[in-house]
């Protein structure tokens, strides 16, 4: 009994802390925890150290630089302009086609494959097709001038609309992956016991199947913001680098790699991660406002 | 005529028949059983009454209009989902009104009839809870006044206590017969649990692979199965395979493993057929001059207690006793003749 | 299935948009694939004569064959690392409930939630401050950045799904920690595993930035080589490039379709039993 | 560990003790001119260099990668071929070793320079040997059968720019040598009053390149763009150089019949690749360049700079006749070669391109002014 | 001294006892039942025995062994749960021979044991089989068969039959009970469905909000439980709040909404003290000069028939019926004084 009772607050201890949920196997979350110190929190703060150190200018000296010029100032709408409505329209877009292919049909799983096939196309495939085919004399406006329905050819690449057009091409797969996902997610008999209380397509869906999915969509949209957000190559290639199509990831570049100055490329990095985060967190709080809304709707 | 007919449904997937040529005519204010064992094709059945599912032959007509060419939303049917299929984002009282708004009723009606559906299942208190923040019995009391909050001319219940534990799947028992009672409503309910659909039902069916065994009241089913599968399904526990060695008008003969019983026959029977024995527990008594036995398992059941013996050839029976024999006890067993069915094997 | 057949005007929007995407697709890819095999491509509908010595040129001008080693390493290297790393720590996160587990969670999901180039910039600094970038460690550790975080998001459900009773139940016939790791839950994560590892795998091979950012001569990876034939000094036949873009796009396609021999694309966020109609 | 061995100053000797292995990184394109010149010593010379290996790189990375090298170290670049643009930001940043004029000796063949490229040497000053030159241009490129006049004069280019909206194609300069060209020799065309310097002393060419870009619609990334604008149509008159000229046709992006102008008045802005090699790399190894760079300079591995027109006409050396060259670059410069190239270099006077800094100082204009113009419209 | 020592034990989760101060002896060779509704702890005593989860007070001594300390791998208990738990990429034989190659028994002998305990659970037939391709009342076995092949000193069952249907639960548990039987396992099985607790086991346990409410055989259980919540749980399903209005040594007499009931007092009561009177439907039959009520739904029942009734007041009866009586019927209803318990409230 007394050793009972001498070992008992040693085990009570670890069994406190247990109660809570640490333990040694704890430890099996240190590597993982270290790499992304490592690797990403602590070159980001020392990113966002570099960018209060300019080599002229003060403490804030690289961000006066940076929003004191226009032309620098102004990748930021650039982006955003592009980011956007990518997201937006690869959001969109996938929601119906995805709400179409729900259930289970034949060939599903093919067309899956299919939509899904530009994952591998890379950003050199894309801005190379995208030239050879959109392009004056690319198969698309040699249809359309053949066809007579227009007088010159349009043009879709070297300006925003390449740059639009490989951020879809890119970002679809990926935002339909993601609805595609979340949408099977949801419970299939929800649509059918609405189905019985009366409820068309049109209500089933804006009414049950979209507040539900109302979350999956904000999540996927800031994925697929993101990944437009950073559009670095295809803004060169297909776009117009120095003018309509200078994005801020193209400025940060030109700053650390071009002018060497990595003061004004971190600050720009900075302000990057700062103005996505903003976007997220924007819409992650409409998200919110939208499902309220909508389970407050008309009831 | 009768208020419903289900006329010759079929539905099969990818060429299997889950549901064949089912053939049922239900009167208003009727409450029908689909029972049977698990893969019997019942959701089927439901499914294709609801419009859920597209029926592969057959029609369903109500009074004079073909039902089964309508989508779910036109048919006016309630549905109660097995797993509640409450909307988990609108609230217990949004959830019982969605129907209602689907129907562009006035507001204030609306507002009348589901305020009388809660009442109806007594969740006053959680009217502006979600459902996830209810117990299970109370989402499957939001369930009920959700389909029958519109008065719908038929409900479909969809095996809808199985997810309730013993206790609560009394209650909610009765609570779905009262309701059944009180509004009148024409019920379509599956389950796999006799109990239940013993219970509750004025008519069951009893599927088995999608085939229709049996049609009748609780009362025909539980004394006069059609065949051993409905038997196996009514809680005749001792299936018992044996010969026939006589039969007269009103009782036949059967011999085997070291048993002799006798029994009323189902379907015709002549000496030398192979049968099987049906006979429940409860059937089955500790009595002088019956068979042989040697008691193996002695459970005890409240009252009664619950013995499985076997035969000296190894034949298991189950039986009830009221005395406590012990584990190994030798007893005789005996059994009414009108008790014990004979079916053909 | 009968009442599918007529389709509504909704559904004929959105076939239709799906049909102009894939017009989209097919002239993209189609466009570079004929191109590739081209001779001469001028103002006509296709190129005058057809030729395969682009690939031959692209092979031989790009040293492909070291390019594709060492992206076979770098993919590999990252894609072990990170499965390494990342499992024991999605275990974690799926079976235990600490404080701060949801500030955890939140930390691994930033790096795939911030674009690559916004730490991209500063982790190449820092990488070529410590004379690691510039070689194909650094390529390695960059990559695993997003990498980690990207097995700990498709791992943590996939392990949550598998019942922790099966673990008691090891215990309970007498396994040590050791014996349930690896007799229990290694054989049940594999296919988990394999999916996160190839998921990983075509990120990593076709992670631009990072790789750009860090990359040295003797470690640049397919995507890189790719943008330098594009964008570096020089002349060179825009079919090779062509050429170069299908040899990639080839390779990457295979690792899809392997990929989705082993992920149902539908359960990456949510774990759904496939339903009965 | 590379470059960690040996010692990095002091001496080189003649050999390297033992063979070493060379990394070069070409951040100019010009192995494409000297690989086989490369291929060919490493051959013969077995026990000075056992194995090369290449690797190719943008110009813009080359700095922030050497220095991190050196700041680290560990320099495991051992030969770096480089254009103007990356020499000069490399001296700027004190990233190479000087190899002259300490071992000008061991390096007869820089004597024998041609004029254009000993003007280039020049800009290299004690860092860089250069071992391909070309003039390069402006030069405008059109198809005959599209363009019958072609424009003779920068005015006349800037009217048939007016007259055909879309018609007059340049890459961003940033990116695009003929671009770049271009863009630093309109300062002689058009007589601005400091063509070395593009922010004060460039007012005409500023204010010619603003107006002209009123009916250029399109600025592509790459010259291989322009060029395939031309070669389908949508582009009529594209600028180019010597080596863009004929090497595209060579390849086949461009048709055979494209024909090349100059615009009166105009100068060369001359190009050439340097060798460099950065600090921090084993003296071994340096003796070892040193001798691959001498038998480079010799007129028999000049003459495989001719290539396929590439960098047209490549040697940086005097007496390189074509006829030196490989059969294949005979071969092919004799069907897709210009001869009149040979009098338009002869007789229009050579520049120097711009030094690093002013050069990014006129693309940022450039992008800012010209190019981003776009943006306001 | 008894076999097994469970003393005090006690946890906590984040300051909420899950369970509190259970003290139980176990003898070898007995059949335990946990008994209690969902969340009362039962499945942490299991854990808490198993060493699955730490103790936040209390020993565990088997013999003179301290048990709590051990880690779960050398306690040497087997465990059932109630998903199985099966390892799914093992087939059947692996699953089962698992535990033994845990322990490095010799091959020959590993496969020995295997073989004997599949025949045991007889799967012969779907030995090689993976888990996925059994059925659930195979996999059931299999899990059986991997706990008890191990012939653990005591075998830990954590509402084992919960997953399946009616029919198989019923035969499962006759298997059970003769696997304990015939190996003298002794066993603690864990439930919340009383009637398989009482045919089960030789004692039973039940809890509430992790305290132990009663420990008996299943007959004390049944006839006497030690307070209304017992009761609840015993089949009581009438529970009926009243007052005393007379007390004598035998019988109390209580009264109110329109009832008046004589009982057997469990506990003191006094004239005038609010109780609760527990009575089973089946032993509120329908009777002359009994309580008059108004029948409000009927269930058959095979032989019997459920009936809800409810008093002029509004109290709401369960009891049997022989004879079917219609909704709306006014009868009148009648208990046995030592079949009705009255408890304080
Ligand atoms: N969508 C489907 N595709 C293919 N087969 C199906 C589908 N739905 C049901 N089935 C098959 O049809 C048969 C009947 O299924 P059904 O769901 O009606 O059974 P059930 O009686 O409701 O069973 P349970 O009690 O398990 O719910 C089963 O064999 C099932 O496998
Ligand atoms: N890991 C845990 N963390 C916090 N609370 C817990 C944990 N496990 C159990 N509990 C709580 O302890 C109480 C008892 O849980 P336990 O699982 O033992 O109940 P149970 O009797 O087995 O119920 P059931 O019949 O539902 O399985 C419950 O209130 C439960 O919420
Ligand atoms: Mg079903
Ligand atoms: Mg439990």
């Amino acid at each position: 009994m007394t050793a009972t009772t001498r070992t008992a607050p040693r085990t009570a201890l670890r069994h406190r802390l247990a109660e809570r949920g640490i333990d040694r196997q704890l430890l099996l979350l240190v590597p993982a925890l270290l790499a992304v110190l490592i690797l990403f929190i602590y070159p980001f703060a020392y990113g966002m150290g570099l960018s209060f150190q300019p080599a002229e200018g003060g403490v804030l000296g690289a961000y006066r630089n940076f929003f004191g010029d226009a032309y620098q100032r102004d990748t930021i709408g650039t982006t955003l302009q592009l980011a956007l409505p990518a997201a937006f329209l690869n959001v969109a877009a996938s929601v119906p086609i995805a709400y179409r292919m729900r259930g289970r049909f034949r060939g599903k799983r093919l067309l899956t494959t299919l939509l899904v096939v530009p994952i591998t196309l890379g950003t050199v495939l894309t801005a190379e097709g995208l030239l050879n085919f959109l392009g004056p004399t690319g198969w698309f406006n040699r249809t359309l001038l053949e066809a007579g329905l227009v007088d010159g050819p349009l043009r879709l690449t070297n300006n925003y609309w390449g740059v639009f057009f490989s951020l879809v091409i890119t970002g679809f797969p990926f935002a339909f992956l993601l609805i595609l996902s979340y949408l099977s997610g949801i419970d299939p008999t929800l649509e059918r016991a609405a189905a019985t209380l009366g409820a068309g397509w049109w209500p089933r869906f804006h009414r049950i199947t979209l507040p539900l999915l109302a979350p999956g969509l904000a999540t996927t949209f800031c994925l697929t913001f993101v990944l437009a957000f950073s559009v670095f190559p295809s803004a060169v290639l297909v776009g117009d680098p120095a003018g309509t199509t200078r994005v801020i990831s193209i400025a940060a570049y030109h700053a650390a790699y071009e002018a060497y100055d990595y003061s004004l490329a971190s600050a720009i990095a900075v302000v990057m991660g700062v103005v996505e985060l903003a976007v997220v967190a924007a819409v992650l709080g409409v998200r919110s406002l939208f499902y309220t809304g909508s389970t407050g709707g008309k009831g | 005529m009768s208020w419903l007919r289900i006329d010759g449904v079929t539905r099969r997937f990818g060429g299997k028949a889950a549901l064949e040529r089912l053939d049922l005519d239900i009167e208003q204010g009727e409450f029908i059983a689909l029972l049977g064992p698990s893969g019997c094709g019942k959701s089927t059945a439901l499914n294709c009454l609801a419009g859920l599912l597209p029926l592969s032959e057959g029609s369903i007509w109500q009074d004079d209009t073909r039902l089964d060419t309508l989508p779910p939303e036109r048919r006016g049917f309630g549905m109660v989902f097995q797993s509640y299929a409450l909307f988990p984002h609108l609230s217990v009282r949004k959830n019982i009104a969605f129907g209602l708004q689907m129907r562009r009723l006035p507001r204030a009606e609306v507002r009348r009839r589901t305020d009388e559906a809660i009442k109806l299942v007594r969740l006053e208190e959680h009217a502006t809870k979600l459902p996830g923040q209810l117990s299970g019995g109370q989402q499957q009391r939001v369930a009920i006044a959700r389909a029958v909050v519109l008065e719908p001319s038929l409900v479909l219940m969809d095996e809808p206590l199985s997810n309730l534990d013993a206790k609560l799947r009394l209650e909610m028992r009765t609570e779905i017969r009262r309701l059944h009672q009180s509004l009148g409503l024409t019920t379509v309910y599956v389950t796999h649990d006799q109990e239940e659909a013993l219970s509750m039902a004025d008519r069951l069916v009893v599927l088995r692979d999608g085939r229709v065994q049996q049609i009748g009241t609780p009362e025909e089913l539980h004394t006069r199965p059609a065949n051993r599968h409905v038997a196996d399904f009514m809680g005749y526990r001792n299936l018992l395979p044996l010969k026939v060695t006589a039969v007269t008008p009103d009782v036949v003969t059967v011999e085997g493993s070291g048993l002799a019983l006798r029994g009323t026959g189902v379907g015709t029977l002549a000496a030398g057929d192979e049968v099987v024995a049906a006979v429940r527990p409860e059937d089955l008594v500790v009595g002088e001059g019956g068979v042989p036995v040697t008691v193996e398992v002695v459970e005890y059941q409240g009252r009664e207690l619950a013995v499985e013996a076997r035969t000296e050839q190894g034949l298991r029976l189950h039986l009830r006793a009221v005395e406590r024999p012990a584990p190994g006890d030798r007893i005789t067993v005996v059994a009414d003749p009108s008790r014990v069915l004979v079916f053909p094997a | 299935m009968r009442r599918r057949i007529v389709a509504t005007p909704g559904a004929w929007l959105v076939w239709g948009a799906v049909g102009f995407f894939f017009v989209l697709l097919a002239g993209v890819i189609g466009s570079v694939l004929v191109s590739s095999f081209g001779r001469r491509w001028f103002d006509t509908w296709l190129p005058q004569s057809w030729t395969t010595q682009w690939y031959g040129q692209a092979w031989h001008e790009f040293t492909l064959l070291d390019v594709l080693i060492v992206t076979v390493e770098i993919s590999v290297l990252v894609v072990a690392i990170s499965v390494l790393v990342g499992v024991p720590a999605s275990y974690v996160l799926a079976r235990k409930n600490f404080p701060g587990r949801r500030l955890l969670y939140l930390l691994f999901l930033l790096p795939i939630l911030m674009p690559p180039i916004t730490y991209g910039i500063p982790l190449a600094t820092v990488l070529y401050k410590y004379g690691l970038a510039g070689h194909m460690a650094g390529v390695v550790l960059a990559n695993l950045v997003p990498s980690i975080p990207f097995v700990i998001l498709t791992m943590t459900p996939f392990i949550e799904q598998v019942d922790p009773a099966i673990e008691r139940a090891a215990r309970m016939c007498g396994a040590r920690t050791g014996q349930v790791f690896a007799r229990i839950l290694a054989p049940l994560l594999v296919p988990g595993i394999l999916a996160a590892s190839i998921l990983v795998l075509v990120r990593t091979v076709g992670m631009f930035e990072l790789t750009f950012l860090t990359a040295g001569p003797d470690s640049q990876t397919l995507v890189v080589a790719l943008y330098y034939t594009m964008s570096a000094a020089g002349i060179r036949a825009q079919q090779s490039v062509d050429a170069m873009a299908v040899i990639y796009t080839s390779m990457m396609l295979v690792l899809l379709v392997v990929a989705l021999r082993f992920v149902n694309p539908t359960q990456l966020v949510a774990r759904v039993k496939e339903d009965v109609e | 560990k590379p470059g960690g061995a040996g010692k990095t100053d002091g001496p080189v000797p003649d050999k390297p003790s033992k063979a070493v292995t060379l990394n070069i990184l070409d951040v100019a394109g010009d192995l494409q001119l000297t690989q086989g010149m490369i291929d060919e010593f490493v051959a013969k010379n077995g026990d000075q260099i056992a194995k090369v290996t290449y690797s190719k790189a943008t110009a813009p990375e080359l700095v922030g990668k050497v220095k991190a090298q050196q700041n680290a170290g560990r320099v495991d670049i051992d030969l770096v071929l480089t254009g103007v643009d990356g020499l000069a930001a490399g001296i700027d940043q004190g990233l190479w070793t000087p190899l002259l004029p300490a071992y000008a000796s061991r390096l007869p063949g820089m004597t024998a320079y041609l004029p254009g490229a000993a003007a280039m040497q020049k800009l290299a000053g004690d860092f860089g040997v250069t071992v391909t030159y070309y003039p390069s241009g402006p030069l405008i490129e059109y198809l005959p059968a599209k363009v019958a006049t072609p424009p003779k004069t920068a005015e006349e280019l800037l009217a048939y720019a007016k007259a055909n909206p879309g018609a007059v194609q340049y890459a961003r300069p940033a990116n695009s040598g003929p671009g770049r060209t271009f863009l630093m020799g309109l300062p002689y065309l058009l007589g601005d009053s400091d063509p070395k310097d593009p922010v004060n002393g460039w007012a005409k060419t500023w204010a010619y390149l603003a107006e002209l870009n009123k009916y250029v619609t399109l600025y592509p990334s790459t010259t291989s763009e322009t060029m395939k604008n031309l070669a389908n149509g949508s582009a009529k008159v594209i600028a180019s150089t010597t080596g863009w000229d004929i090497n595209p046709r060579v390849l086949g992006t461009v048709p055979k019949e494209a024909a090349v102008g100059t615009l009166q008045g105009f100068h060369w802005v001359t190009d050439a690749h340097y060798a460099v090699v950065p600090k921090g790399v084993d003296v071994e190894k340096q003796a070892a360049v040193l001798n691959l760079l001498k038998d480079m300079l010799t007129p028999a591995q000049q003459a495989k700079a001719y290539d396929k027109g590439y960098f047209y006409p490549g040697p940086a050396v005097k007496d390189v006749p074509l006829s030196m060259a490989p059969q294949e670059s005979q071969q092919a410069i004799g069907e897709y070669g210009r001869p009149e190239y040979e009098q338009l270099i002869a007789n229009n006077p050579l520049e120097v391109p711009l030094d690093a800094k002013a050069l990014v100082a006129a693309f940022d204009k450039w992008d800012r002014e010209i190019g981003g113009a776009k943006v306001k419209k």
